[in-house]
């Protein structure tokens, strides 16, 4: 049940995608922000700006190939906190994102209350995450669920780790969504650890997608470090999904560039050799490698683009930076609306 | 006006809730065709169908993780866990998720739900159909938690929680269903959450009690009565957010204080009542403050001679009054 | 990989076991004595005698088939709420049955503490069982990581309903094993109702067997109402486990012959002529049959087994109607050791 | 004797217990090469290998479940969590299962196992690295509860926890990890469960805590001596079973209770031991028992001002037993 068939149908990076040029740079241009504002973090928490930090470094294509396969403002994200590349898709600025970083009160995530990476905004449609991992997946279900109840035709898109398939919330969540052919996609990006524990020690199956069969729906996995891949895959899951057919669960193959989080330190874990070959992965190398190849992106265009982002960064920093704290007085708001 | 049982109390009230606004639905075990183990939903799969019916898979976290998705997603789920001990696999979705998502947004997403749960004990339903769990779930900001007593109270009540902007866990006392009936008006009221009722007035003594218990101390307070003592029985109904003030008056009024519950003393939800009575009106107490509940064992055991040692009744409750009373 | 080749392999219950006849005899008597202890009690409930009754009637082959394959007194049993066949085979009494439905102080499973046909007993390593359904999943995960630790060769083998293979700690456990390569077996009787929900609404696989794939078990489905083939599978997926190979997942399909409990009434959501037809999948006359056409029991020897039987039951309710109630006094031991 | 940091107090008699008994073995969450995400089984690994120090796949209800079936096969699993706020995952294993099982049946089987949780904020860990669980958990009879707060007392209870003969939630102030340190004996010593432990003697007021506040609590009662006032200091440790005659007897030579925790005030655990005091030693109070614990907020928020405006400090301790002695 494991769209192999489909998946060899997929486009390795070296194919021409059908996509129009301009969305190609756009994809581009998000991948790219997506990283500087993640590198950018981690400079900040080395200076003693940031208490923390946790990347989306590795995992851009795939956030970026799915999230452009969703409708913005139409569509229910429910991404992870690795999610920084999918929330810019979907509509939050850098600003927002540094807000967040720098817990001020203007954070639309969570006014400085939560830490940072956990992404929300009800206007983008990006629901709230917590920190206990895989309860969103549910959430997916549920939103997904009720779209059917009232015969809309959005779709549901959350993502987790591999590690996270292991929590029984995982499990509960796929199984409600397969009986009821409910309008989600469940987008596993596979970095093969969660932590420090390597996915052997976390599953003894080859592929999360096989996961899927206990379900019945379609597994499908995928290169997550190709976008176009990932567009693609994520575009026929949307369309399953919206003409009533169900839901998909998709396993985007990642790197995970940096060490789990700022608290982290992955040498004492991970193979040197792995770490040493981990930039071979790099999902942004390969995306402007395609594009190079195939014309759509000149070095030139692309150092433009790239200093238009670096100053974007700058002024999101600045402006996050300057932006006031919470004001104690709020701490007891928000606790029950009435 | 009508005559009804508590369940029919409740089944009436999510009933008009259905039929007023669509955006209600009821998601949970074995409450379509079956109408629920204990007939609550019996009759609403014919009448509002399969989409807003509807039988759950046996998983207590997505059953509210579901409906706290499909909360942020303009419907008002009611979720109907089975027994009140089996809400413990969706802790979790309750606590971490349901409770906090206001908060975590700051206010930018809410989760309008319902979690429905019978709950209690001396029904024969021994260490796993007899739990009691307001103490763990009203421990919790961001939650409220409601324990009518009542039809009317429960039809008020079950409606209020519905309309609520927050997540409302709502405890049904498994043994007032059939056991307690009561007039219920025709007229389309709610019961705040928030308020308690003070069920029987009375000058020498007050209780503080909810669930089933209310009805053993009434039913003790009127013993005492025949004996001269009045007492104040006060119904809590609701115990997150907790009416304060109607418990602080009513000591400062008699002076003395009883709480009474069916859940295991230690760390019981009356270690609450009577810390905010010891804090506050401490200058106005002529008494120990006194806590009955039961005994401390992991749960109500299933032979009788045992569950009737673990359950309060009206005759114990009435020795603690006259104690109290006698101080 | 679900063992469908091996699947092919196993025996209709008319093809000719090897077992000793002596064997298959007792097998015989224990399915006879569960199916009569079960139906006494029915009737002990009808008559106001016993509050509450769960049945395993129509799960006997399944689970006199599986316990057989296990080794009494070495290997652990985590059966639920259906198992008494499994606990009869494992060593448990029909007085002890008995004193459990009667709450009596001298029930070995609780001393009347819990509900009938939460079976338990140290002493024949069957496990304490609770009513929130699944979690002994996880128990028998843990004994068999225990037994792994030691170096032991038991096995732990569990059972449940396929409504619970919806529960997360159905998930959780079986990943563990399957990673671990724990000495477990994780049977699903599966009569395609939880209470009153059918299975369609429960999963969108056709056999809970598919669920093995998720883990990377072998995941064997078979005709739970076959003694004989219920045998093998567990057989072999003992020895399996007792190699060191790890777990396996074994769908038993039966029936519930009954109503959920003695507190449901089916009739008003199972079809009539479901109802109607439940008797041709009886296990107990299934192997009646193949014992007669095999001539390994004549009428007169089942006559008189079944009279014997019966004055067993006559005897086992006898002794635990007249035992003791527990005293309320000791409604407070064992809360702690120490 | 040597100076240890909490942790490595915890690490110190984690190990002990491993050389001592082979029974003994870890399973959590990045406990092998890691060591745990704060370094409490750092070392393990090596020492005693992968098949004792197990790191378990990113699932807390098995990671108890599977500890409880270990338990029953004859070895003394150490469950860890990673962060105590993960643990409500669990929650059904642990209050379900682990807590019910020597009861439910009858006595046959038991459950010798310990959960450790890392607990409690100031650290910067925002509503879902913070949380203090200790009130949900010593509500459950049938599990033991123990919050130790100095470097002898996590040594001598987290070995007392491994060798008792039930299930023991061990919970570990992160806060107190590295910066509380103290001299911890080279003997082979225990600290009883269910003991508390007068950290510091008083005569005008009696002051019951547990955990990072401990600290608080002795730091401000310093103050108060200064201005003449002396405070009596007790570490509660043991949250369940609680040292009820250790309290009272402090309430009975002071007359006065403040009772201070970390965690959220409505039903915390101080509830409890305000509603022990309120009923049996009323009549040696000289004053309205006090209860100081956090705002009724839904978790600890990260930014440093709402954090700080969250969390007990010793002057806000200080003013509230300043209060109380004035009273
Ligand atoms: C319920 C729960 N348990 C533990 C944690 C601590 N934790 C945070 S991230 C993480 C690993 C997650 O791994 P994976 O799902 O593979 O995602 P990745 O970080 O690799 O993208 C853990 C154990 C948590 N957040 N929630
Ligand atoms: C966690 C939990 N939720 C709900 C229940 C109530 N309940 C008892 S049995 C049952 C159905 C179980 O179905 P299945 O697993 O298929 O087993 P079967 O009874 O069909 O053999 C339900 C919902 C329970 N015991 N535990
Ligand atoms: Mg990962
Ligand atoms: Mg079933």
């Amino acid at each position: 049940m494991t769209l192999s068939a489909e998946q060899e149908l997929l486009a390795p990076i070296t194919l021409r995608s059908e996509l129009p040029a301009e969305t190609l740079r756009e994809m581009y241009h998000y991948m790219a922000l997506a990283r500087a504002l993640d590198e950018r973090m981690w400079l900040l928490n080395r200076a003693g700006k940031a208490p923390f930090v946790i990347s989306c470094q590795g995992h851009e294509a795939a956030q970026v190939g799915a999230a452009f396969a969703l409708q913005r403002g139409k569509d229910f994200t429910l991404p992870y906190y690795r999610g920084l590349a999918s929330v810019l898709v979907m509509g939050m600025t850098p600003t927002e994102v540094m807000l967040a970083l720098f817990a001020r009160a203007a954070d639309p995530s969570s006014g400085g209350r939560q830490m940072p990476a956990h992404y929300g905004s009800r206007r983008l449609k990006i629901v709230t995450q917590s920190s206990p991992v895989g309860t969103q997946i549910a959430h997916a279900a549920g939103i997904s669920l009720a779209e059917k109840i009232k015969g809309g035709d959005a779709v549901a898109w959350t993502s987790f780790g591999e590690g996270t398939t292991s929590q029984g919330d995982f499990h509960e969540a796929l199984n409600l969504a397969a009986v009821h052919r409910l309008p989600a996609i469940f987008q596993c990006e596979n970095n093969e650890y969660a932590i420090s524990v390597p996915i052997r020690q976390q599953m003894a199956v080859n592929s999360v997608a096989d996961r899927a069969l206990a379900y019945g729906m379609p597994g499908v996995s995928v290169d997550g470090t190709d976008l176009l891949a990932v567009y693609e895959v994520t575009r026929r899951a949307v369309e399953r999904a919206r003409r009533g057919d169900g839901p998909t669960l998709i396993e985007a193959r990642v790197v995970r560039l940096t060490a789990h989080s700022s608290d982290d330190n992955d040498r004492t874990y991970r193979p040197q050799r792995e770490l040493r070959s981990l930039r071979q992965h790099d999902p942004l190398a390969r995306f402007v490698a395609y594009l190079h190849d195939h014309d759509l992106l000149s070095e030139a265009e692309a150092q433009e683009l790239r200093a238009q982002i670096a100053a974007e960064v700058d002024a999101a920093t600045e402006a996050a930076e300057q932006a006031a704290l919470p004001d104690p007085e709020t701490l007891a708001d928000h606790v029950y609306g009435s | 006006m009508s005559e009804l049982n508590v369940l029919e109390a409740i089944r009436q009230g999510i009933d008009e809730m259905m039929a007023a606004d669509e955006r209600v639905f009821v998601f949970g075990e074995d409450v379509g065709k079956r109408g629920g183990v204990f007939r609550v939903t019996e009759g609403l799969l014919d009448k509002y169908g399969p989409l807003r019916i509807i039988d759950a898979p046996l998983a207590e976290s997505v059953i509210v993780g579901a409906c706290i998705g499909a909360a942020m997603n303009d419907t008002l789920p009611i979720a109907e866990i089975q027994f009140a001990d089996f809400i413990a696999p969706a802790f979790n979705q309750i606590v971490q998720e349901a409770a906090r998502i206001r908060y975590r947004s700051n206010g930018d997403w809410n989760v309008p739900m319902v979690i429905r749960a019978p709950y209690g004990g001396g029904i024969h339903g021994a260490l796993y159909h007899s739990q009691s769990i307001e103490a763990t779930f009203a421990h919790i900001p961001g939650l409220k938690v409601v324990a009518p007593s009542t039809p009317y109270d429960a039809k008020g009540l079950i409606k209020s929680a519905v309309e609520d902007a927050d997540p409302v866990l709502f405890l049904e006392h498994k043994k007032t269903y059939r056991l307690i009936k009561g007039s219920v008006p025709a007229s389309d009221y709610r019961v705040p959450i928030g308020l308690a009722d003070v069920k029987r007035s009375g000058s020498d003594l007050s209780v503080f009690t909810y669930g089933l218990m209310l009805h053993y101390c009434l039913e003790a307070a009127q013993t005492l009565e025949r004996a001269g003592t009045s007492v104040e029985v006060v119904d809590l109904r609701s115990l997150r957010p907790l009416d304060t003030a109607t418990i602080l008056d009513s000591v400062r009024k008699t002076g003395k204080a009883l709480i009474v519950h069916e859940d295991n003393l230690t760390g019981g939800f009356g270690g609450e009542v009577a810390a905010l009575i010891a804090e506050h009106v401490f200058e106005y107490l002529d008494g120990p403050i006194t806590r009955l509940g039961a005994p401390d064992v992991p749960a109500m055991p299933y032979a009788k001679p045992l569950e009737d040692a673990f359950m309060l009744n009206p005759l114990k409750i009435a020795t603690a009054m006259r104690t109290l009373a006698a101080y």
